[in-house]
Parts: structure tokens; C-alpha cells; sequence
């Protein structure tokens, strides 16, 4: 029995540890899954699955600097491209100078995809996906949303969903009526929220990362602004957030690119949707999120095309994947000509008495929006 | 003419004048004593002619030259010079280098070789040939006090200020320094002397200024400061007096 | 960046809410960097493990409550408690070995310290953020149109309080003294018999004290990481220069006028640029008043 | 014979590999000043640092009152009744004149006692009564040596170890100063004084000892030591 | 005895034949080391001879980096761009150092420190220019792997020696001497003649030059930088560990301690999945009790300081 080795640059300390550790959860339970059921069975041969974690710090150029080790000196045959969008785009050159496939599963800006590349993959369809929807759901909703503000951490992913968000309510007709950035490390937010409240927006957009989201919804609560809509990206997915503010996450609104409650039967070893959350809950005794079952999704699409490919040649594996249109417990899968998803349907959803709610797509849909409430 | 004029020249720390309106003229070749109490403004004045301090008010003129707003090594390189009364070595250097970074920089030494050799010529002049290789941290305080002298010296100065390089040396090592400063002056250097050791200041000086608050309240031959009233009762005191009725300079 | 629809009589109310923010969160950074500047006075040790001590000290009041129901107010007694004795056996058994060389040895040692203890903790917590959820918080009030947050006031009045008592206890008793009598001059300290180390150790647990203090109260306000210390050793950091270094008062005056700096500069220039402004006055000061605001010449 | 009060034997002492004292032996008899007298670097501030604890003697010991110091910590040795005014007086700079002196009396619990000798010290230097709430460093040289010597007082100690009295001093300030001595050592505390003005130094001692490159060469009254040829030519010089 | 300066240089032109030996991730190391030794170096310069305790060394490096990125972005050959990079460092370093360098001890230190975050803003913020939160993407170099990886390699090598030769000269000349005075008594300096606001200046200026054009290759090497990455505070800590673990002031020191730094950071990382910095943190204290004066102190403590002393840095 052979060993197939897997590189997983991950910021497992740093700023970004926590999505690194999050990242590493995904894969540990694909590779526990995949060994568990005997291996992967290709061209004859059986082989046991190893991913080669490696920490870069939270620092991109030590990510890259990690990729070219993984495949010079560990001879890692497939990669998984380190955290974030900035990350994965520096890494991917060095995937694509050793022609070794590379699946990103964090990685969602057009510009990481688009730059001709033929061995990266992104289980992350581009940001306007995560906008476009709830923006569409609350102009037409007919509550009088008329004015956005917009507040952002100054960090590329963040960033890039705020100025999407800014094209998705012009397009819309609603109004932006302001648009701040803060920089990273900002330990208080009380000044621009403010400031925010001058213009009494109707919906109040934050983007960040979770503890600034937390810190942000109790300093909104100290301060009694209470917006229509209240919408922060990346945090409410996770669990935590609810945990961190109890009462105050009543009708947040959020969107991200799967959620436990989507439903799909895949043709991947998790199968359905629901036996990757149970599988995910047996093991960690928590619920997935995004994040996750992105990294689980991530080593289920690379077994896929294996399987496909009937090898673990690279380059037919990279052509496996290229060609890949099918159903796995994270959704369709198709990339695009670029190497990105574009096969998936981001669930919008919102936090009601403390559990999440789909409320779009209305396949997946559990429940209406609710505007207003919020404490 | 003058070597070193100070007009009017004052310095105010905070709500404290520690150097009060003092006039000074220093003739070229003399050894003008200095003395006063503790706290006098004795140090602060040294720090003014070499340009630690800027005189809140008053001019310092050098060879005819204004001094003051200068900086500490333009004014070195001019040719003035001082020891610091809490010394103030290079200290993990050894003696011999210690000596000749004035004769690099203040001296402008063409070369290392000749900064080596002007630096050696001082040491062997104040006889501390036989520790040039000695670290100055690992010297004593009388050690230290002849390295500040022989870093002066390395500067080739035209005006030198000695600010208490005895203290600390015991009457028969005073009179071994006394021959050096007298060597010193000897070569046309003139020297302010600052000490609170009478049987030096009675022994070089040709003329004595002394401060009290700052300001000047007596100068004059030796003798006649031994006398005067106001300065017996400020700085020497009785027993000072009793012991020397005649002004006789020794201790 | 101040929108154009406020009508002027409602700026005099936008500036009092912005300064009381600043206020605040002043007085919690003063808070913060007391304990590092009294270190950094005393002992001449920049000490790197800082920000990682307020960690600890959220944590303990974050498990306290969790665990134990202790409201975090109370856990800063339980906080300061340990912290001290950490910081008692670190300095009594690694920094004073080094503690006279120079500066740089002592802050890459610490700098060392730091990086186990961060690492420590996040093996042991992870990194991921945590946060104490009151059972019964306060809230805010509205006083004459100005919101008040009660939860982050109460944490920032008790913050002043912790940094007053500190500020007595160095002043008036016969150990705050031998501290004072340390920094200037440790061989005379020595032989008024003073028992040098055992000051270091002291006055380095007292610096890890007010660190757990700190980090109690604002377990409240922040969500708890060990990757918050760096910016809790960064705003010690610039605190202390701000104020002056190695004084008490320094702190506070340093807290609060970097609180209303980066509350202002925020309103003015806008919420990314806060820290920016602060930084540059901070470098201007540098230039034109090296020893802080508070700071004597002299002190170091 | 009853053993002397304060008592040096044998004590050899230095820096890390250097050896400055070399076998010293030194007596201080109840209710005397005995001075030091020695050239640069013979080992006298060496000799006082060993005695308070400052520097670990290599070998030797050192009693007062029949009790063993050597090795021991300084507070120690402080609380033995040996306090030491150190070369360059080391007063706390930024700290007030009273509160320099209430460091005097560290060890000592705080109570009635050590109001009574604040008050008492004041008495002796009145100028440090006018300057009792002024930074020390804002002092003038002589009143720095008061107040230095003033906090070694505060210790209540048995033997008083003084560097270099009148280093940097104009001389009125020392002869203010040595009245003072005189006083302190009349209340029954012993002195032993370092001085590099002989002259002062045997004017003021009832003994004195001579140090040479770290060994005791000679010991005698005061009157014989300033009469004696080798003394005279080596630390008065010519007059 | 002392670990002669030419040796060094020997041993330095010796790693440049790495690349007939190992792969591209040995030549990637090897890229770090001369890296490191740059930095190191550098620093050593204001830190180690003048003794002034600088954290500017992430402003410089992060500053080369974004002028050589843009510089590159706008066209300009890589080379110029590098050279021009250090250029920009030493101005902006020049500029700074009058204004800061009268400062003292700490509080130099934390000015000094402050000058990388105050970049670091100011480029977070400059988004039309540098791209702001989202970095920076560096032109691609249209060349095979292999002939990329020993391009930079051997470019990176060639600005360490620079660098030493820069030490060398200082460390033998005027400045270096004069730099040796103001560490050791900056007051008594300026009374010896020394004119120490120039001789600071020049200092570090000479800390920047290089550390700037290092930066600049190091984001042509990496094809993308962002702010927090360049500016890390970690750039400014690095290379005082590494001429504390070689020993400070010294010519060969620094060179040494960055060898020393990066195996022992890659030997834990390698080794320590999720322990990695407290194992790296442990060894810094262990060395700071068994070599605190470094590996030059070490060796040198068995002759007499002073002598050897004299002889490696005598002016
Ligand atoms: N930088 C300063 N800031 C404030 N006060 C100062 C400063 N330098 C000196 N002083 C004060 O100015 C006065 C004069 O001090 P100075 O050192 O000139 O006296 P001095 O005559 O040299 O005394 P001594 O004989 O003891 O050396 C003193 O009261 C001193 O405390
Ligand atoms: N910290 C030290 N490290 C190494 N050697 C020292 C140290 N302090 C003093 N010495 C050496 O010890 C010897 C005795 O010095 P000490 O200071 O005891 O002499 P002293 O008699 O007090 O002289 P002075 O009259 O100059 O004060 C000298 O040779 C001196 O160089
Ligand atoms: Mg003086
Ligand atoms: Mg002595």
C-alpha cells in the first residue's frame, strides 16, 4: 500500500490561525474518511492518504516559500493552497511552475483565478455571488430599505466584498450613504460607528473578520444604532459569533458559500450533505461551517478526479479536474475556464433566536427574512 | 588681547540662574583659578564656553571669535578642550584608543599612524605609557583623571578647562600633578583651573575668580582672595583662615 | 469625513460622544501600560511579554466566569493574583540573571519568553477568539444625550482606580520606595538593605499584576486571543512614550490622550487612519519633547 | 584579651580574577575613629565594599561585636550595624531629601523610633531641614555628603564606614562636615573613614591605618602617623 | 582567538557555488541566509557600532519592497529598480535620522519602531498606489525555474557581500571608530570632536541602503507583497537576535548569528508542527544564558577582551 502525499501550506499560527485551524479540521476529516474506507483505488494500487501540514506564520511569502518546499523536498504529489485569496494567488505561481495541481478552498477574488494559470482550483465562486442575492432580497422586500452604510476592514478580502457590495446597491438604487474602512488591529470602533450613525443608514454592511465583528455588534449595541438590516460578512457563519454575542446576533444577516442546512446528494465519499455534517459533528462535536466542509470539499473533489483520471499523474489529474461537472455534499462542482467554481449557489442566511435560517436559495430555503429587531 | 572673553553671560535652569551675568577675560598663557561653593555654577560655566549649554544671555568669545550657539565639537576642534569632573571615558576602550579619538577628530589626525603617534606623545607625557593598553573602565579614578587630562591634551588645545582633576589624589599625588599642569602651561597653554583643593589653586594660579550663586563676587591675586571677607564666608571658612592668616599657599 | 447633513448644533453633541469614547478606551490602555512602563522604569527592561500577560489575564477571568460565575470585575483580584506570581518567578528566576545587561539582552530574552508563552497558550486555548458573554450586563444609559456605555465605563473607572491605588503604593509605603530608591541607583539601595532581586521580582510582578488586571477588565470588552498581545504590547508601547516613561501619571495622561486621539483622529480623517495619526504626533512628540509628555529628564 | 568590636582578619578580596585586598587585618574599637589612608587604587574603597557586602571577599572575616559577616548579604550586614556612605555619596537623585533619609531606615519597622531620629538628623544638619522636601539632586555638594551620611545614620548602626568625606567639597563644607562627625561619633557610634586629605583624615581620627597595594603596611595613632617619615613623604608631600 | 573578517568573506564567496550542490529549495535557503545576512549586518551598523537599539529595520525593508515593486510595476529594469530601492531607504533613512536620532536609548527605539508602522499605514492607505490591504502583484519574469531560483540567489549573495564589504570598510575607517565613541560615551564624543549628529546620520543611512535594495529583491524574488507582511515588526527583531547570537559590533559576528538564526529557525519549524515558535522561543533563551555575548563573545572570552579587542577594530 502506497502513500499519497498532500501539501497543506496553513497559517496554523499568526493572525490567521484560527482559519488555519479550521482549514486543518476540513482536511483531517477527509483524510481520516478517506483511510478509514480503505484508501484511495487507482491504476491497481491502493493508497493511504497524508496530508504534510506546514506552517507559514500568516506570512504569504513563507507560504510560497512553504509551497516550494512541499514539492521540492517533500515531493508532495497534489497541494492545497495556503488561506485567503493573497495567499493562494502568490502560491499558485509556484503550482504552476512545477505543474503541481493546487485546490484552493479559501480562496473566492476573480483576480487570484484569472491569471491564466492551469493547475489552480477554487471551491469559492467570485464575491459578487455573496452580495448580489441579499441585495436583490432586501431592495425588493418593500420595507423602505433606501440607505447602505458600508465598513470595512482595510484587508483584501473584506475590502473586495465591500466594493462588491457598493456595485450590488448601486446597481439596486440604493443609496451608499457612507463607506469607511478601519485598519487592521483596530481595537475600538466607536468613533466611526459614530460617525455612522449621523446619516441613520437603513442597513448598516460590515465586513471583517470575527472578532472585529464581535467587538463591533457590542459597540453598536452600546451605542443604540439600530439599523432595518444589519449584514456582517465572514463572521456569523461561524458558530463562534453567536456564542460571542447571545442576544445581539438576533437578525444578523450573513451570506457565505455553503451552510449545513444546503441539502445535496453527492457522488463524493461523504455522500449527502446531511451525513458530512453528521460525520463533521461525530468527530469534533461541533457543526461545520464554510470554511470546513470547503477543506473537506476540497480533498473530495481532488479523490473525484483521481478516480476520474485513473491516475495520479498530475497533469491527467489537472485535466480530470478541468473537465469535473458533478454533485458532492458541498454542492454542484464545475470550474470554470479559469479554474474557479462557478457551479454554486452561496445560501444567504440569517441569524434568528440564536440559530441560523436559510432564506435563500429557495431550494434550501427555512425560513423569511425579518427585517428590524435588533437590539 | 583676550583668548577667551565672556560678556554678561548667564544660564537659567528652570527658575534657577546658575550662572548670573559673569564677566571673564583670560589673557593668553595664564592659569586663571576658579572656585565657589558647591553648587556654585563652576561646572555650568565649563559647559557653557564648550558649548553643552547655549548662555540663556551673554557672549563667549573665543581667539576673537564667537563660541556660543556652537557645538560641542566645532568648538573642540577650535582649540578648546576640558575634563569632565565626573570623567568620562571611552570605557571600553583602552587608554591608547581612548587618547586618540581627540587626536582623530578634535586634532584632525591625517592618519591612524599619526593619531597613534600624537596620542602616544600625551600619554607618555602624563606617564601613563605603562597602562596604554589597559581597558579605561579597569583604571582607578586617579587613572581616569590623568586619561581625561591626556585626552585634552591629545586636542592640541589653545584653552584647556580642568574641572576637578585632582580631586580624589592625595597631597603627595597633588604634587606630582601640579609639575604636569605646570608642564602643561609651560607649552603656552592657558589653563582654567577649577579645584576645591587650596594648596593647588594657591599653588598654579596667577589669578583666582571666585562664584558664589552664580556670580562672580570676587577675583584677584591669590593673597588678596584669601582675604577677602565675603569669600571666607562663603567657601573657605574659618578654620581655612585661621590656619593661613597670611594667605600662605599651602594646606 | 463628517457628513454634511449634521446640523451644527448637533457637532458640540457628535464631539462630546466622541471624546467620551476616547476617554474610555483611554483609560483602559492606561490601564495597560501602567505595569510595562513601571518594569521598563525600574528594572530597564522592555518586557515583550506584556501584551501576552493581559492575554492571560483574560483568559483567567474569561474561565472564572465560565467555570466559577465570577463577574470579571471581581476576577481582576484573582488575575492580578496570578499574573503576580508568574511574573514574581520569571523575573526571580530568569530575567534577574541578566538584568543588568543591556537593554537589547533583556528584550530578546523577553521576546524569547514571549514567544513560548504565546505559543503555550495557544496550544493550550487556541487561538481561537473567545469572549465573556454577561449573564446580566449592563448596558448603556443615555445622560443629557450622550450614550453611555456602563459595562466599558465601570471596566474603564476601575481600570483609573487599580492605576491610582498602584500609584499610592509606590509613593507612600516603605516597598514603593525601595522600588523608587532601585531604579536610581541599585548598588545605594543595596546598601540601605534593600534586597535588590527580590524588588525586581516584586516590581516585575507588580508590572505582570496590573498587566492581569487589565487583561480581566477588558476580557469584557475584547474578544480574548493569545493573538491580541502584540497589540496590547504595541499600545503599551506607544502609552508610555506618549506619557513618559517609567510614570505613573504618564500612563494615565499617555492612556487617555491616545484614547482621544484615536477617537478624534477617526472622526477627522477617518476610522483607518486613526492609528496613523496617532503614530505620527507620536514621533512629532518624540522630536520636540523626548521624554514624554509627563516624562522628567533624567528618569531613565 | 576580650575581642575588639569590630574586627577584619585575614580578608582577601578583588574583582572576578584580579586580587585587590591581600590579607588585611584591621581593628575599630568602640567609640573610636580609626581613618584609612592609602594611595590611588591601593584598595581602600575595595576594603569598605568587601566589609558591607557589596563585593564577596575571596577569604578572610570580618566581626563586630564577635559576629561573623563575611558572605553575608548586605541587609545583612546592614542589620548588624555596619553602614557604609559610598564614594560619590549615591544619594537617590529625584527622590526628597526626607524620603532619601527614610530609605536610611528601610529595615527598621516603622515606628515612633524612627521619627524621633529623622528629627534627630535634621537637628545635626539644619540645611537639610530647610531642604527636606527638595529633590536630593538638587543639592549642593556638601549638603549631598550630609545627606548621604545623615541616611547611613538612619540605620541606627554601630560602625559607620565613610568613603572619601571630602571628595569634590569646598572646604568650608568639610570642616562643617567633620564638626559633625565628631558629633555623631560622641553619641557612640564608631567611624572608619577613608580620606585622601591626610592631613583632615588624622585631624579628625584617634587612629589610622596605611594601605599599600591591598596590605596593611602600618597602623598607629594619629599623631604618630602624622610624624612618621614614610607618611609624611609618601601622602602629605611637600608643603 | 578572533574569527578574522576575511575568512568570513571566504566562506560567504564559498556558498555561492550552492547552487551545483542542492535543489531549489536548498537555493531558497541559501536566498534567506543572504537575506538575513544583509539585515543582520545592516543593523549592526547602527545597533552594534553606534549602539543605538534600532527597530527601523522593517521600515527600510518594506519601503525598498514597495519602491522596487512599483518602480518594477512602471517598467523599470529590475536591477535599477533594486538599486533605486536602496536609494529610496537611505533618503528616507537620512531624512529620519536627523530627525530622530537625537533621541536616546528607548526612546530612540520606539521611534524608531514607529517609523514601520507609520509606513505601514500610510501604504495601507495609499491604495491607488500600492494597492493598500490588497498587495501588490510584481511584473512576472518570463525565465525557467531553475534559472530564477540562482538569479535571485546569486543576486541576493552579491548584496550580502556588498554589505560585508560596507561593514568591513566602517569597521576599519573614521566612521567606525567615531561610531564606537558615541556608543560608548556620546557626550564625551561630541568633546573629542566628534561631530556625532553626522556620524549618526551616516550610520543610518548605511543601516538602510542595503536592507532597502534587499527588500526590493526580496518582492521581485516573491512576486507579492502586502503591508503587514514587509513592515512586520518581526523584520526589525529578527536581525537584533541574530547579532546578539553572533556577537554586536563586530564584523563577522552578524554573518555568523544570521547562519546560526536561520538553521535553528528552520530546523524547529521543520521539526514543530504547532510548537514551532516556542521551541525557537526556548532556544533564544537558552542562548541569551549560555552565549550572551554571542558566538564571537564565546570564543573570544578565553583571551583577554581588551587586547583582541583592539586588534579587530583598532581605527
Ligand atoms: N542641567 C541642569 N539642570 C538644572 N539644574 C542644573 C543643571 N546643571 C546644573 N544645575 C544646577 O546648577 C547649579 C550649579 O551647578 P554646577 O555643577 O555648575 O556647580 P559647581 O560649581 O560645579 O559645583 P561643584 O563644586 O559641587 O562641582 C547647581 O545648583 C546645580 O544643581
Ligand atoms: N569593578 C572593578 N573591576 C575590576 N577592578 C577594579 C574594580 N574596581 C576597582 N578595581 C581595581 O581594584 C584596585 C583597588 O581599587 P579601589 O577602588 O579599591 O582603590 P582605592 O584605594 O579606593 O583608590 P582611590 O583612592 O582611587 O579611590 C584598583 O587597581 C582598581 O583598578
Ligand atoms: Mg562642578
Ligand atoms: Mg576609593
Amino acid at each position: 500500500q502506497e502513500t499519497l502525499r498532500i501539501g497543506a501550506p496553513l497559517p496554523l499560527t499568526g493572525p490567521l490561525s484560527p482559519e488555519g485551524l479550521k482549514q486543518q479540521r476540513g482536511y483531517d476529516l477527509w483524510a481520516e474518511t478517506v483511510n478509514g474506507k480503505g484508501g484511495i483505488e487507482v491504476g491497481g494500487k491502493t493508497y493511504n492518504v497524508e496530508i504534510v501540514y506546514v506552517d507559514y506564520e500568516s506570512n504569504t511569502p513563507r507560504a510560497v516559500q512553504t509551497a516550494e518546499r512541499l514539492i521540492t523536498n517533500d515531493k508532495v504529489n497534489f497541494l492545497f493552497a495556503p488561506f485567503g485569496s493573497g495567499a493562494a494567488k502568490a502560491a499558485s505561481s509556484v503550482a504552476e511552475r512545477y505543474q503541481i495541481p493546487m485546490i484552493a478552498a479559501t480562496a473566492s477574488s476573480s483576480s487570484v483565478y484569472d491569471q491564466g494559470y492551469k493547475y489552480l482550483f477554487g471551491t469559492f465562486t467570485p464575491n459578487q455571488t455573496l452580495t448580489a442575492p441579499l441585495t436583490n432580497i432586501v431592495a425588493d422586500s418593500g420595507q423602505g430599505v433606501k440607505t447602505v452604510a458600508i465598513y470595512a476592514r482595510n484587508d483584501l478580502f473584506p475590502l473586495a466584498i465591500a466594493n462588491e457590495m457598493k456595485a450590488s446597491a448601486e446597481a439596486k438604487d440604493l443609496e451608499v450613504v457612507s463607506f469607511a474602512e478601519y485598519a487592521i488591529g483596530t481595537m475600538d470602533h466607536a468613533s466611526a460607528l459614530t460617525l455612522m450613525l449621523q446619516s441613520q443608514p437603513d442597513w448598516v454592511f460590515i465586513t471583517g473578520y470575527i472578532n472585529d465583528l464581535i467587538l463591533m455588534r457590542r459597540q453598536m449595541a452600546d451605542l443604540g444604532i439600530k439599523p432595518k438590516v444589519l449584514t456582517m460578512i465572514a463572521g456569523p457563519a461561524y458558530k463562534e459569533f453567536i456564542d460571542a454575542t447571545g442576544p445581539l446576533s438576533q437578525n444578523v444577516t450573513s451570506a457565505a458559500w455553503w451552510h449545513p442546512a444546503v441539502s445535496y446528494e453527492g457522488k463524493d465519499l461523504f455522500g449527502s450533505t446531511a451525513n458530512y455534517v453528521k460525520a463533521f459533528e461525530d468527530k469534533y462535536g461541533a457543526t461545520p461551517d464554510y470554511a470546513e466542509a470547503s477543506a473537506s470539499a476540497a480533498g473530495a473533489i481532488l479523490q473525484l478526479a483521481i478516480g476520474d483520471a485513473g491516475s495520479i499523474d498530475p497533469t491527467a489529474v489537472r485535466d480530470a479536474l478541468a473537465a469535473m461537472d458533478t454533485v458532492t455534499f458541498y454542492g454542484n462542482v464545475r470550474f470554470d475556464e479559469t479554474g474557479q467554481i462557478d457551479s454554486l449557489e452561496p445560501p444567504v442566511f440569517q441569524i434568528q433566536d440564536g440559530t441560523t435560517k436559510t432564506i435563500y436559495p429557495e431550494a434550501v430555503k427555512q425560513g423569511e427574512m425579518r427585517y428590524g429587531d435588533i437590539q | 588681547m583676550s583668548i577667551l572673553t565672556l560678556k554678561g553671560v548667564s544660564q537659567q535652569f528652570g527658575g534657577l540662574r546658575a550662572v548670573d551675568d559673569v564677566d571673564l577675560a583670560v589673557e593668553p598663557g595664564e592659569i586663571v583659578g576658579l572656585i565657589g561653593p558647591n553648587g556654585a555654577g563652576k561646572t555650568t560655566l565649563v559647559n557653557l564656553v564648550t558649548g553643552v549649554y547655549k548662555p540663556t544671555s551673554g557672549s563667549i568669545e573665543f581667539d576673537g571669535q564667537r563660541i556660543d550657539g556652537l557645538k560641542p565639537y566645532q568648538i573642540s576642534r577650535l582649540g578648546v578642550a576640558r575634563t569632565y569632573q565626573v570623567v568620562q571615558p571611552f570605557p571600553e576602550m583602552t587608554v591608547l584608543e581612548n587618547v586618540m579619538a581627540p587626536a582623530t577628530f578634535a586634532a584632525g589626525a591625517k592618519s591612524v599612524a599619526e593619531a597613534r603617534d600624537e596620542a602616544m606623545s600625551a600619554i607618555e607625557f602624563l606617564g601613563l605609557a605603562p597602562q596604554k593598553d589597559v581597558l579605561a573602565a579597569e583604571l582607578t579614578l586617579a587613572g581616569r583623571k590623568r586619561l581625561e587630562l591626556a585626552k585634552s591634551l591629545a586636542m592640541k588645545p589653545k584653552v584647556l578647562l580642568l574641572d576637578e582633576v585632582n580631586a580624589g589624589l592625595n597631597p603627595a599625588e597633588i604634587d606630582v600633578a601640579l609639575e604636569m599642569i605646570r608642564a602643561i602651561a609651560a607649552r603656552g597653554v592657558t589653563i582654567i583651573l577649577i579645584e576645591h583643593l587650596m594648596k593647588v589653586v594657591m599653588n598654579l594660579c596667577s589669578r583666582i575668580v571666585v562664584l558664589h550663586h552664580g556670580a562672580k563676587i570676587a577675583e584677584g591675586l591669590p593673597l588678596e582672595i584669601t582675604r577677602d571677607e565675603r569669600v571666607i564666608k562663603a567657601y573657605l571658612g574659618n578654620r581655612y583662615a585661621e590656619a593661613n592668616p597670611g594667605g600662605k599657599a599651602n594646606g | 469625513m463628517v457628513p454634511a447633513a449634521i446640523e451644527p448644533t448637533r457637532y458640540s453633541m457628535l464631539y462630546a460622544q466622541i471624546l467620551l469614547n476616547g476617554l474610555v478606551l483611554g483609560g483602559l490602555y492606561a490601564c495597560i501600560a501602567v505595569g510595562f512602563s513601571l518594569v521598563w522604569g525600574v528594572l530597564n527592561v522592555i518586557n515583550i511579554l506584556h501584551g501576552s500577560f493581559v492575554v492571560l489575564g483574560s483568559y483567567i477571568a474569561y474561565f472564572a466566569y465560565v467555570h466559577l460565575g465570577i463577574h470579571p470585575f471581581l476576577s481582576v483580584i484573582l488575575a492580578g493574583g496570578a499574573l503576580f506570581a508568574l511574573g514574581y518567578v520569571v523575573q526571580a528566576g530568569l530575567i534577574n540573571r541578566v538584568v543588568g545587561a543591556p537593554v537589547l539582552t533583556t528584550l530578546v530574552l523577553t521576546f524569547g519568553l514571549d514567544l513560548i508563552l504565546n505559543n503555550g497558550m495557544i496550544v493550550a486555548f487556541t487561538a481561537d477568539y473567545r469572549t465573556v458573554q454577561l449573564a446580566h450586563p449592563l448596558g448603556s444609559t443615555v445622560v443629557g444625550g450622550l450614550v453611555l456605555p456602563l459595562d466599558r465605563l465601570v471596566a474603564m473607572l476601575l481600570a483609573c482606580v487599580l492605576t491610582v491605588i498602584l500609584y499610592f503604593v509606590l509613593v507612600r509605603s516603605s516597598i514603593g520606595r525601595a522600588i523608587v530608591a532601585v531604579r536610581m541607583d541599585r548598588e545605594a539601595a543595596a546598601l540601605m538593605g534593600v534586597n535588590v532581586k527580590r524588588i525586581y521580582a516584586i516590581t516585575f510582578g507588580l508590572g505582570a499584576l496590573m498587566a492581569g488586571a487589565a487583561g480581566s477588565l477588558l476580557s469584557l470588552i475584547f474578544p480574548i486571543s493569545p493573538l491580541n498581545g502584540s497589540e496590547f504590547l504595541g499600545i503599551a508601547f506607544i502609552v508610555c512614550v506618549l506619557g513618559g516613561l517609567g510614570s505613573i501619571s504618564g500612563a494615565i495622561v499617555g492612556g487617555l490622550a491616545l484614547g482621544a486621539i484615536q477617537s478624534f483622529g477617526a472622526l477627522l480623517i477617518g476610522p483607518q487612519h486613526g492609528l496613523t495619526i496617532a503614530f505620527v504626533l507620536l514621533i512629532i512628540l518624540l522630536i520636540f519633547k523626548p521624554t514624554g509628555i509627563m516624562g522628567r529628564r533624567g528618569y531613565e | 584579651m576580650a575581642e575588639p568590636f569590630f574586627q577584619i582578619k585575614g580578608l582577601e578580596s578583588g574583582y572576578g580574577e584580579i586580587r585587590v585586598l591581600w590579607g588585611v587585618d584591621l581593628e575599630v574599637n568602640r567609640g573610636e575613629i580609626v581613618c584609612l589612608i592609602g594611595s590611588n587604587g591601593a584598595g581602600k574603597t575595595t576594603l569598605l565594599r568587601t566589609v558591607s557586602g557589596l563585593v564577596k571577599p575571596a577569604a578572610g572575616s570580618v566581626r563586630i561585636e564577635g559576629e561573623e559577616l563575611a558572605g553575608l548579604e548586605c541587609k545583612d550586614i546592614l542589620s548588624a550595624g555596619v553602614a557604609h556612605v559610598p564614594e560619590g555619596r549615591r544619594l537617590f537623585r529625584t527622590m526628597s531629601v526626607r524620603d532619601n533619609l527614610l530609605m536610611g531606615a528601610y529595615l527598621r519597622r516603622r515606628d515612633k523610633s524612627v521619627d524621633e531620629d529623622l528629627e534627630r538628623v535634621m537637628t545635626m544638619f539644619p540645611r537639610l531641614a530647610e531642604r527636606a522636601n527638595q529633590d536630593a539632586a538638587t543639592l549642593s555638594g556638601g549638603e549631598q555628603q550630609m545627606c548621604a551620611i545623615g541616611r547611613s545614620i538612619m540605620s541606627r548602626p554601630k560602625l559607620l564606614m565613610i568613603d572619601e568625606l571630602s571628595l569634590g567639597l569646598a572646604p568650608r563644607a568639610v570642616e562643617l562636615l567633620g564638626e559633625s562627625l565628631v558629633e555623631i561619633n560622641k553619641a557612640g557610634v564608631s567611624i572608619l573613614l577613608v580620606e585622601q586629605d591626610v592631613m583632615t583624615a588624622l585631624d579628625l581620627a584617634h587612629r589610622g591605618y596605611v594601605l599599600d597595594r591591598g596590605r596593611i603596611v602600618m597602623a598607629a595613632p594619629s599623631e604618630e602617623l602624622r610624624e612618621a617619615p614614610a607618611v609624611r613623604e609618601a601622602y602629605i608631600g611637600a608643603s | 582567538m578572533t574569527v578574522r573578517p576575511i575568512y568570513v568573506l571566504a566562506a560567504l564567496l564559498l556558498v555561492a557555488f550552492l547552487p551545483l550542490v542542492g535543489d531549489n529549495y536548498v537555493l531558497r535557503l541559501g536566498t534567506m541566509f543572504a537575506m538575513y545576512a544583509v539585515l543582520a549586518q545592516s543593523w549592526n551598523i547602527i545597533g552594534g557600532y553606534a549602539g543605538y537599539p534600532s527597530f527601523a529595520t522593517a521600515a527600510f525593508f518594506g519601503l525598498g519592497a514597495y519602491a522596487g515593486a512599483i518602480l518594477q510595476g512602471n517598467g523599470l529594469p529590475m536591477p535599477l529598480a533594486w538599486l533605486a530601492a536602496g536609494i529610496v531607504a537611505g533618503l528616507f533613512a537620512a531624512l529620519m535620522g536627523a530627525a530622530i536620532l537625537h533621541l536616546k536609548g528607548h526612546y530612540f527605539a520606539i521611534a524608531s519602531l514607529v517609523l514601520a508602522e507609520v509606513l505601514l499605514e500610510v501604504t495601507t492607505s495609499w491604495t491607488s498606489l500600492t494597492g493598500g490591504g490588497m498587495g501588490l502583484n510584481l511584473p512576472v519574469i518570463r525565465m525557467s525555474v531553475e534559472a530564477q531560483a540562482q538569479l535571485f540567489f546569486w543576486a541576493m549573495l552579491g548584496l550580502a557581500v556588498l554589505t560585508f564589504l560596507m561593514s568591513w570598510y566602517v569597521s576599519s575607517s573614521r566612521i567606525g571608530f567615531a561610531l564606537r565613541c558615541i556608543r560608548q560615551n556620546e557626550d564625551a564624543s561630541s568633546m573629542v570632536g566628534v561631530n556625532t549628529t553626522f556620524y549618526k546620520v551616516v550610520a543610518f543611512v548605511l543601516s538602510a541602503l542595503f536592507v532597502g535594495s534587499a527588500g526590493a529583491l526580496y518582492a521581485s524574488w516573491v512576486f507579492y507583497i502586502e503591508p503587514p507582511d514587509v513592515y512586520s515588526v518581526l523584520t526589525s527583531v529578527k536581525p537584533i537576535v541574530m547579532v546578539m547570537l553572533g556577537g554586536a559590533g563586530t564584523v563577522a559576528g552578524p554573518v555568523i548569528g544570521a547562519a546560526a538564526f536561520l538553521v535553528m529557525e528552520e530546523v524547529v519549524w521543520r521539526n514543530f508542527l504547532s510548537i514551532h515558535s516556542a521551541v525557537l522561543g526556548l532556544l533564544i533563551v537558552a542562548l541569551i544564558f549560555f552565549l550572551p555575548n554571542g558566538v564571537l563573545g564565546f570564543i573570544r572570552k578565553r583571551k583577554r577582551t581588551g587586547a583582541d579587542h583592539s586588534k579587530e577594530t583598532a581605527a
